[in-house]
């Protein structure tokens, strides 16, 4: 049939889109839509409005309309307003202990330093352009704790520990001249160096790399040789601070850990596999404060005696032993993620146990993990409110402390509720962020 | 000696002290303590290192504190622990003596009408777990033949909030203890503390069974803080009392016989105690006499000296 | 034969990875037992189960099983059980009823349910349940009026800062007969149920089986009851004194320690519940509204069913954590198992070993026999699915 | 024109108007479907013929004009509406089988349930119309068993279960393999010589030149044209229909 | 025969049967396979094709029989095992790159870790055979932004670049649209056109015809026939192979 015999094709002109009718639409439509579907549904709205307003109304009557922003004591707090509204002097004057607990104040600025240190090194995984984020977050994790346990507890440092503290100081300036070579150049720093003093073969490039590594340990040696910091005992640690490095230490040593367990539990030797699994369901079973109770009146009895354990210390070891089986269960999941052809694919290719396990396996079940790991840290971050039962002194005890303090006697519910909202705060970031990578995450799987 | 080689090589003495308690260990905004048992241990730091200063507190809940003694973390407990034959004899512990005499008593709302701890049958009351008050609260009421119901916590701040809101009937603690926390009540005379005393709690510092010479060090200072009161020997005068021709305050002052040389201190340990210190006398005041937020009256009470009434009494110090 | 090989073979180097971590543990164990016997020799500690038969000597605020200060140190185990189980039993009824509520609000079509539904979990999903546990103690509990001005409720429990007390059964001569008539209401009610099915199945016609079997359930020991002459006394609380006495009654310490679990439980049970209920797809409401089905009974036939396999394991995992973190009973004194044996008995007794390892055997058991049961059901619904 | 006999259209739309947001997916459609009528609609992706089909079982609520349903209007309350759309059966393109259920339960299930029917009778239906898709063997599998071709089969089945008088079909073939699509279309070919009244939302122009009584070219929310097929595939009227045609074939 | 000119067969099985629990999925295959040659293996489903291939490479350990390459016994032993299996290449139905890497990470990764190359060195490598299987361009995207046919055309740069003598290839094309079987078998034809030995299977029986030394018919874990593609084509000796012919052709 050809064109020849058929008439003239009509054209099709689209009829203009109609505006919808108004009651679909705007702020009306969005209220018949969204509030006043049905009858049930007003009702609804209408409870839901009450209760909010109930309960936010009483809470902001009492934090800040009735509340006494200045005072001497409690005692003139109450004369002002009696219990109606909040003293919030009281906790005013306890902020710096509720942040850094029984810290030197004059050495508080190490804490501020290192909470400094830690967010300029994670700075870099969230720059573009930068590629070798995997090392830098490594880095981190790794070599981060052995700067901060010196400037956090200071004292006198051995060879080990001097060498120790120059590898994270050393590791913190890399990662940053790294990080700043690849935005500027897209070079790695060793590259960078390499090709400011012109090496001429991949050979020489790759000792001028090696070399200027060295060159950066020497200088970050030369830094820490002369730093002289005043001991503070680990006792005197306490508030926001402490409960930020018992979930701190308690994440980094736990994910390892964790692997290591998950990975036992599916080995093949029976033998490793029942100690694992038994290790796993028996932290797992038991609540976290028994755990730290144990550890708080039995470790010194395990031990020989003399052999003394700092009490922070035994709260550290409970929470990582407790926080290892959970994470190893996650871990147990994200490996189970990952389909079977990746082994066979790695075997295939000749890789053995270790390299597929650690190249192949683990950085894509590690990837999936991640809400996970930010899921268990918040419940880890909230766990360590239980060390107050054992009389550390974290923010929950510290928040106690106020109430006993002779000139804010009794003040304790004031700095209870300062202390919720400190916790609401970082635990609900923290969760954001988690809803924010699973969602990315989600999306890089469907391409 | 053990025990006081160990603090001398560490350069400081290790303190246990309680939860933050007003008058006794105080813990202040700025991060001092202070308080009786607080100046307890600042004496035995100042007789070992004549520097008051050098003393570690740790803080630790009433349940770990034998624990903590016992397994070394601190070389002495000074936390207004009473003093029971069952500690004494059987947790590995050694009394060192008593620096406060307390005991055990209620305070109620005056609105109850309630005059004595007889009328109580039937009450709901509030109570610090793990201590002796616990265990004396129940025989008191088994023996007067009265039903209670108890609400316990470890947290004392918890106990009076919850005797405020009205949820307990009476709160009871240690005396000393009452009497603080109701000035600190909204409306301190809105309650009472009844007159009954129910136990005998004779607080004092605790040191680890077996190192005797550690225990005669903390139990002389203490005799020592008290001998000088009893002999008008305090802060402001230990320096001209030096030339004192008064034997006893000789001997105590260590410039006749040398009272220190058997336990390994120095002569003049009570010097650098009552330097940096002061005497019992003046410990009391600082800390919980009348003219304290804690307030409690030292005449006529048994922690009055045994010459004016009281039964604090010194072995002689020679 | 030749080292080399031996090395390298696989079977070998197995056997002696697994005879090196034995050796490790069985050393680390042997290690640690026996510097803590000669610690125990030191302090004069004992680690035996001897002191179990001693007096314990101290008041339990509340006791679901009779107590009293002269028992033995065992009854305070069991004591602890027992208040233990109960919280976790109630906590765990309200957590999953009102986790079940939340988690629809949360996919309600009223956009300030759906938002207050979601800030409810975000907040309290957020704070640290020992926070929570005390606010609700503090916040509502010990807000309540005094004995005097109690709160009746319905005649038949009373509110107040005390607890909540309710009339409790005392049953006298003939009450058995009552208990035995229902036991053969219940028999009836379920072969009711049986025939009504079949009913269904064969002509079609539904019966109404609930109403008829809730009738004899309730009838039938009622009549018996009423035939005999009421044999049933109860012991009404009265205001005596200070407070009510007689009766049934729970402290507020138990009231804040159900309400902060069953509400915090509720947020991650309402998480649940949500995920199970979207991973059912949208197409199976569709499907079953395009054949007419009722959105009850698509929610009840097809979706909720679905659902269930994804809800269940986390489901009893939350359980299990709910009967875990009732442990924190200990920071408003509330007697569990943790805070009377843990805590108070270890420190009463100074018996750190024996209460230390009774108290986790307990939590190890529970978790054990909920796995147990929970793999079971998992094997189930695998069988199921193909 | 109308085989049953009877007055009135099996479906009727009279300016039915729809809007998602701001967004209008129907732009006043107007069509009426005889009793008996095999209906073919097609269009490019985004024209809405999967709303309209929707709309027609009340899946999403129109805003604007009329569907009447053998004569009976569409309200939009869903208790008055449901016997009405009783006549309806529907087949999707994802199945929606439900897959904690038998093939036969999932067949029975509305019987039971919606028609108040006794189970064993409720099975006899079901059980002819697995036969009629020629299936019976796999009625006591679950869905998941089943191959797609199958479970599409199954969905048919499960939707003459309730005797509709009208089925309608959005792209019923379009989740499947080519083997299987051959199998579901065979089962629709055979239905359709039953003289059901169909609405079928395909691209498979083999089926809609064998079967359908008349074509339906959707775009941008509109009708632009409707035609025999015949007609419809030598003599498209409009451009637009053209350029489509050129593409698809 | 031997275009190397080397003595013995490429890869050789006597008497291999491998059994799953108390199934016997192998039953005492014989086998040679001459440099060179490329053979290609059919068969129903569950015939044990993927389960031979598998244990030429090892995947899974065969219990009874011998396998050698290159005329050098598999013990069973990994690490002994491991320079004879660098021999091969495999390529698996469903691709299994990682995800994690690039494209062009894939190819260089064994090398730098097993060969333990220089990086350099690999990328050059890895760059030539990408550029063989016509893919240089996608070097720096992720596996998962590539479609499938280009997927399976990486596997096998992958699988080359550890330059192995033998390559298998488990049903490269099953996970497949049309069009892009197409281009993978192209790849595939061009490699057999430089002399690798080849053991592939697959039902893509015009591949077969063109490039196939030889075609192995298997069923239920046996050999049934082996002959040149023209012969098995056009005269099967045995009805199984001819009833399995009438099916796929
Ligand atoms: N729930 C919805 N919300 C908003 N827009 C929608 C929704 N469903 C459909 N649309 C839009 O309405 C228009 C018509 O959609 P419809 O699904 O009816 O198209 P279709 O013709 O069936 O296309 P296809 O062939 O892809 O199925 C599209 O532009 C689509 O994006
Ligand atoms: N891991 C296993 N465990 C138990 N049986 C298995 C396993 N893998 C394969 N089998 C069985 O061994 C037989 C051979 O399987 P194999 O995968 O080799 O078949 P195939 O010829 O490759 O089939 P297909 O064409 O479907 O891939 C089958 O009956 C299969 O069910
Ligand atoms: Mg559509
Ligand atoms: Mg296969």
């Amino acid at each position: 049939m050809s064109d020849a015999t058929r008439p003239e094709p009509l054209v099709f002109a689209p009829k203009p889109a109609d505006p919808p009718p108004p009651s679909s639409i705007g702020a009306v439509g969005w209220m018949r839509a969204n509030l006043f579907s049905s009858v049930p549904n007003a009702l609804l709205t209408f409870l839901g409005a009450w209760i909010l307003y109930v309960t936010v109304a009483a809470v902001l009557d009492w934090a800040l309309v009735k509340a006494v922003w200045e005072a001497e004591n409690r005692r003139q707090c109450l004369d002002m307003v009696g219990r109606a509204g909040a003293c919030w002097p009281g906790v005013a004057a306890w902020i710096p202990n509720l942040i850094y607990g029984l810290y030197p104040k004059d050495q508080a600025w190490r804490i501020d330093l290192g909470a400094v240190l830690l967010v300029a090194w994670a700075l870099p995984l969230w720059l573009p352009r930068v590629r070798s984020k995997v090392a830098i977050g490594l880095c981190l994790v790794l070599l981060f704790p052995l700067l901060a346990s010196y400037l956090f507890m200071g004292g006198a440092k051995g060879v080990v520990w001097t060498a120790a503290i120059a590898l994270g100081l050393a590791a913190f300036l890399w990662c940053w001249l790294t990080a700043l070579a690849e935005m500027r150049r897209g070079i790695s720093f060793g590259a960078l160096m390499a090709r400011l003093l012109g090496a001429r073969d991949d050979a020489r490039a790759a000792r001028i790399g090696q070399a200027s590594l060295l060159a950066l340990y020497l200088v970050a040696l030369a830094l820490v040789l002369p730093l002289e910091l005043v001991e503070v005992p680990t006792r005197l640690w306490g508030g926001l601070f402490l409960t930020l490095v018992i979930s701190g230490i308690g994440i980094t040593f736990s994910l390892p850990a964790g692997v290591l367990l998950a990975l036992g539990r599916r080995s093949e030797m029976p033998l490793i596999r029942v100690f694992c699994v038994t290790f796993i369901e028996l932290f797992r079973s038991v609540p976290l404060i028994t755990i730290l109770f144990m550890f708080n009146t039995m470790l010194p009895l395990f031990l020989p005696a003399g052999v003394e354990v700092n009490r922070l210390l035994r709260a550290i070891v409970a929470v990582c032993l407790f926080a290892s089986a959970y994470m190893a269960e996650i871990v147990r999941g994200g490996l189970q993620a990952i389909p079977k052809g990746q082994y066979e694919a790695a075997a295939a290719m000749g890789l053995g146990f270790w390299q597929s396990t650690g190249f192949i396996i683990l950085p894509q079940a590690l990837r999936i993990m991640i809400p996970s790991i930010v899921g268990n840290f918040i419940g880890l971050f909230k766990d360590t409110t239980l060390v107050s039962i054992i009389g550390l002194f974290d923010l929950l005890s510290m928040s106690r402390a106020v109430g006993e303090d002779t000139r804010w006697l009794g003040l304790f519910i004031e700095p209870f509720f300062f202390i919720t909202m400190i916790y609401f705060v970082f635990c609900f970031l923290m969760s954001q962020y988690s809803i924010n990578l699973e969602r990315r995450l989600g999306a890089g799987q469907r391409r | 000696q053990q025990t006081l080689e160990q603090v001398r090589s560490r350069g400081n003495l290790n303190c246990q002290v309680g939860l933050p308690t007003p008058g006794f260990y105080a813990l202040a905004a700025n991060g001092t303590w202070s308080g009786m048992d607080v100046d307890m241990c600042r004496a035995v730091a100042a007789a070992i290192f004549n520097d008051p200063s050098k003393v570690q507190y740790q803080s630790v809940t009433s349940a770990v504190r034998f624990t903590s003694l016992a397994n070394g973390e601190s070389d002495m407990l000074s936390r207004t622990t009473t003093w029971t034959a069952v500690r004494d004899g059987q947790l590995g512990l050694e009394f060192a003596g008593v620096n406060f005499y307390d005991g055990q008593g209620f305070v109620v709302p005056r609105s109850s009408g309630i005059t004595s701890a007889r009328q109580l049958d039937g009450a709901t009351v509030c109570v610090l777990t793990g201590t002796t008050t616990e265990l004396n609260l129940a025989d008191y009421f088994r023996a007067n033949n009265m039903r209670f119901t108890a609400v316990t916590n470890e947290n004392v701040n918890v106990l009076v909030e919850t005797y405020l809101g009205g949820g307990c009937d009476a709160y009871t603690n240690d005396k000393s203890g009452l009497a603080a926390r109701r000035s600190a009540f909204p409306t301190p005379n809105d309650h009472v503390i009844l007159p009954e005393t129910i136990s005998k709690e004779p607080l004092g510092p605790v040191v680890r069974h077996g190192d005797n010479n550690w225990g005669d060090i903390v139990r002389w200072v203490l005799f020592g803080m008290i001998e000088a009161e009893e002999m008008g020997v305090s802060s402001a005068n230990v320096t001209q009392m030096l030339q004192s021709p008064n034997p006893g305050i000789k001997r105590l002052l260590g410039t006749e016989g040398n009272v220190g040389q058997g336990m390994g201190l120095p002569a003049d340990f009570m010097v650098r105690v009552l330097r940096h210190v002061g005497n019992y006398g003046e410990v009391y005041e600082r800390n919980v006499g009348a003219n304290t937020p804690i307030g409690i009256p030292r005449e006529r009470s048994l922690n009055a000296l045994w010459t004016n009434g009281g039964i604090l009494y010194p072995m002689p110090f020679r | 034969m030749r080292l080399g090989a031996f090395v390298n073979d696989a079977t070998v180097r197995a056997i002696f990875y697994q005879a090196v971590t034995f050796a490790a543990v069985v050393g680390l164990i042997w290690y640690l037992v026996s510097n803590t016997i000669a610690n125990m020799a030191t302090r004069g500690m004992s680690a035996g189960f001897d002191f179990l038969d001693v007096s314990a000597g101290f008041n339990i605020a509340f006791t679901l099983i009779p107590y009293r200060e002269g028992d033995s140190y065992l009854r305070v185990f069991q004591v602890g059980i027992a208040n233990t189980l109960l919280v976790a039993v109630i906590g765990i009824v309200f957590a999953s009823a009102l986790g079940l509520v939340v988690g629809l609000a949360r996919l309600s079509t009223n956009w300030l349910i759906r938002t207050l539904a979601r800030w409810y979990v975000e907040v309290l999903r957020n704070t640290p349940l020992l926070l929570q546990i005390i606010a609700w103690y503090f916040g509502v509990f010990n807000l309540l009026p005094r004995p005097r001005e109690s709160i009746a409720l319905g005649g038949f429990m009373w509110l107040n800062n005390r607890g909540a007390y309710f009339p409790a059964p005392v049953p006298q001569d003939g009450f058995e007969t009552v208990l035995g008539a229902l036991a053969l209401a219940v028999g009836a009610a379920i072969a009711v149920s049986v025939w009504a099915r079949r009913r269904l199945r064969e002509t079609g016609r539904a019966f109404p089986a609930g109403l008829v079997g809730f009738a004899l359930v309730a009838g039938v020991p009622l009549l018996v009851y009423l035939a005999l002459g009421a044999p049933l006394g109860w012991n009404w609380p009265a205001l005596r004194g200070f407070n009510f006495v007689g009766g049934f009654s729970v402290p507020p310490a138990f009231c804040a320690l159900v309400v902060a679990l069953s509400i915090y439980t509720s947020c991650f049970i309402a998480e649940i519940v949500r995920a199970g209920i979207q991973s059912v797809g949208h197409g199976q409401t569709e499907a079953a509204r395009a054949l007419g089905v009722k959105p009850s009974r698509t929610m009840r036939f097809i979706i909720l069913p679905q659902a269930m396999r994804v809800i269940i394991p986390p489901l009893i995992s939350q359980y299990l954590n709910l009967t875990k973190n009732s442990s924190l009973a200990i920071a408003i004194g509330f007697p569990d198992l943790v805070s009377v044996w843990m805590n108070t008995s270890l420190n009463q007794s100074g018996r750190a070993i024996p209460i230390v390892a009774m108290t986790m055997g307990f939590y190890c058991v529970v978790s054990l026999i909920v796995s147990f049961a929970l793999n079971a059901y998992n094997r189930r619904i695998l069988l199921r699915e193909r | 024109m109308n085989p049953a006999g009877r007055s009135g259209p099996a479906i009727e739309l009279v300016g039915v108007s729809k809007w998602y947001g701001t967004f209008q997916a129907l732009k006043g459609i107007d069509l009426a479907v005889a009793e008996g009528e095999r209906v073919v609609v097609c269009g490019p992706s985004g024209s809405g013929k999967s709303t309209m089909i929707r709309c027609i079982n009340q899946l999403e609520r129109h805003q604007k004009g009329d569907i009447r349903i053998h004569g009976q209007a569409l309200c939009g309350e869903p208790k008055r509406d449901a016997p009405i759309l009783r006549e309806t059966g529907m087949v999707f393109q994802s199945f929606n089988l439900f897959p904690h259920m038998t093939v036969l339960e999932n067949c029975t299930f509305a019987l039971t349930w919606v028609r108040q029917m006794p189970q064993v009778e409720a099975e006899r239906i079901a059980m002819a119309h697995l036969e009629r898709v020629r299936i019976p063997e796999q009625a006591a599998k679950y869905p998941l068993q089943l191959s797609g071709g199958q479970q599409q089969r199954v969905a048919i089945a499960r939707a003459l279960c309730m005797a509709p008088r009208i089925m309608l079909f959005d792209e019923p073939t379009s989740a499947l393999d080519p083997e299987m699509i051959k199998e579901v279309l065979e089962t629709m070919v055979e239905l359709a010589s039953t003289g059901m009244t169909m609405v079928v939302v395909t691209h498979e122009m083999g089926f809609a030149r064998t079967v359908a009584d008349r074509v339906v070219f959707m775009d941008q929310g509109e009708i632009v044209e409707q035609a025999a097929p015949a007609d419809f595939f030598s003599a498209p009227r409009y451009d637009r229909t053209r350029m489509f045609l050129s593409q698809i074939l």
